[in-house]
């Protein structure tokens, strides 16, 4: 299973803080249209990281790897 | 160096690190929420000289979280610069500061950072960070990227030639976050993030690279959330903005939003830099929550509010009525789609 | 409410948040860095009412971190609270200020906070805190530890009723911690600490205690450590300021410290609650780390700073020389030790 | 082994951030008293979390656990 974190905004769409999934294998970018649809939310332009380091979308994800997502924040 | 004493015992700035502060420059971006607090830091700690650049004015609705201004600046509408730097004159007179009303476009940032030793983002749009993001990879100077909404935020340390720029990190221009007309904003979420933003300047003023943080802070104040990322793996030797053969490309004059006074109509155009695909859904609902009127249909959105019209269409291109000012039109543009 | 339409965005608060907050009478103890944070923060969100303690008066070592003061307060040694008063009518005049210039005992804190709904900590030392966490749970009030030193700080809120309070979680005064004296401080830890405590205070002035959060944050921005304790399981029924048969020890006239004019002498006689045992040798590093001179035997240290010439005894007692001001020697033993 | 973490001006004192010590089945009591002789420090006052949670000197330590050191703060 892969650990999934929702922060700020992505919090209050998905209404989950957290979740798992089984994605193990799969892409970072795979993962994303898995989320997208499963919730109804975009995650363009979201920050991807998995175990607490930034990532591209090509990325591979394993067993119990924890993957963040973060809207990019830009008031001032 | 009495009045910097406290300052000094803290070991990690000592005498000799207090001298350095002494000797330096900061351009700060933004004279808003990040911006006040930063400044009167920085004027605080006793820096040389500080320039601050913003378009806009004070107004009440700024009062809430935007600490140096007063009822009377807001019933004034004193541009914030000025009023900023009015109150930090006040605060030390030791320090230069020079205050510059106006839009924070390349040509007029470029030459001010030529003669600063770092640069504070506290703008409310990704355009202009980019545009910082080239200058400070053109001059090998280094920037603080730092950005608040709701009670989140967001801190990251850019050196040139050691960390991934925000190019890097974001590819693109991100489109419709929150901004804090749509998702509002608290006083605490603005202040932890220029605490972030401030204690890494003084670790670049004072010279102490070790200290620097690595990656991205990001933190949520009221959902108690605060996580740190590694940001290393994303530096791209293929970057445009900071790889082995560097293009800049937010400094060239495609890659601006731009505006156009519509003749006779009291109307001004605003065009983002790339075709964008807006998402009329999420936009509307976030326009909605942020209190203004939204109507349309599929090709365009009419939007009303704080006095004026808006209408977005969906590359991204819009027309804000009542006004012929390209700067009040750009300022509404960002606060809008960020 | 136009001017707060920023904060009334923020969900969580929105517009019956906003009403709930225009109610509120908050009580800050302590006017220096925290408490000039945090009381602009206060105002600008738009409390009904503000009361604000502080005994000393601006220095200019105060301006580097302490946002309220101007060269001018410093000049005129202003006291704090009334120059904070001053400036705060500025930024927002809908807001009653109360500027209240004292030490704040038991019988000075004792009535204001039955008239205040939430009660925050801005103060210098754990003796004050003590006694604001007994007032807190006899009253029924809740309060929000804060405090910064160097580059680090914490925050911990305390509901009567439901959490932990400070007694169960110390047990007894901490002594001889650095102090901003000793191990200096930097002004975004101030920030830092202000904006959690502000998000905590916002979150119970909207009684949305579901969003409190559970336990004591830690930070250090300059080794970018930030951590959270969950504080849970040192709630003690048998507790004497929030167990089951409260006895407030902290409002006893025998556990506070004492202060006599020498007379004749132009020297103050400050003794702790207790008997302490100091570990002369390190607050004598400490001391001379923090600039004063040191000097002394097996039973004194005489330390020499700011004008002044302390000897302390290793009981804890002190002479505090050259002033017959029993305010200002308190300030100046607890700037010693905490 | 029990993984110690040190804070503040306690990083200063030990010249470190971490260590592992071997004392599981200690108290913290007993810990504290160690780690002063070996560092020749005082952890008089020091907060003690064991695994980010506060708690009494008399606790007994298991294999793996984490024991934070924080010196309560008290300006302000």
């Amino acid at each position: 299973m892969i650990n999934i974190l929702y922060f700020a905004s992505l919090k209050e769409a998905t209404k989950l803080d957290s979740e798992q999934l089984d994605a193990a294998g799969k892409t970072v970018s795979e993962l994303k249209a898995m989320i997208m649809e499963r919730h109804a939310i975009t995650l363009d332009g979201a920050m991807t990281a998995v175990n607490e380091e930034f990532t591209d979308e090509g990325t591979v994800l394993n067993e119990r790897d924890t993957v963040a997502f973060i809207p990019p924040v830009s008031g001032g | 160096m009495e009045r910097y004493s406290r300052q000094v015992l803290f070991p990690p700035v000592g005498e000799s690190g207090q001298n350095k502060i002494s000797m330096k420059h900061v351009l700060i971006i933004g004279a808003g929420a990040l911006g006040s607090a930063l400044s009167e830091m920085l004027v605080r700690a006793g820096i040389k000289a500080l320039t601050i650049v913003d378009r806009d004015y004070v107004e009440y609705s700024n009062l809430q979280r935007q600490q140096l201004y007063t009822e009377q600046d807001a019933e004034n509408r004193m541009p914030k610069a000025e009023a900023a730097r009015r109150r930090l004159e006040m605060v030390n007179s030791d320090v230069q500061i020079k205050a510059i009303v106006t839009d924070a476009t390349s040509e007029v940032m470029g030459p001010l950072v030529i003669n600063a030793d770092l640069i504070l983002d506290a703008t409310d749009n990704f355009e202009t960070r980019m545009v910082i993001n080239d200058l400070s990879q053109k001059h090998r100077t280094p920037w603080i990227y730092g950005a608040c909404v709701g009670s989140t935020g967001m801190c990251l340390t850019i050196l040139p030639g050691k960390t991934p720029c925000l190019n890097c990190l974001m590819k693109s221009i991100p489109i419709q976050g929150l901004t804090c007309d749509t998702g509002g904003i608290i006083s605490p979420a603005v202040q932890m993030a220029a605490a972030h933003q401030m204690a890494e300047a003084i670790k670049i003023l004072v010279e102490d690279y070790e200290a620097v943080r690595e990656g991205l802070v990001f933190f949520d104040l009221w959902n108690n959330d605060y996580q740190q990322f590694k940001t290393g793996k994303m530096k791209k030797d293929g970057c445009l903005s900071c790889g082995s053969n560097p293009q800049y490309p937010f400094l060239e004059r495609d890659n601006v939003t731009k505006t156009a006074v519509l003749c006779g109509r009291d109307t001004v155009q605003v065009r983002p830099p790339r075709h964008m695909r807006l998402n009329f859904d999420t936009l509307a609902r976030q326009l909605i929550q942020g209190g203004y009127q939204v109507d349309g249909n599929a090709f365009l959105l009419s939007v009303q509010g704080e006095g004026k019209r808006i209408v977005l269409f969906q590359d991204g291109r819009a027309l804000i009525h009542e006004t012929k000012d390209i700067h009040e039109a750009k300022s509404i543009y960002h606060r809008i789609l960020g």
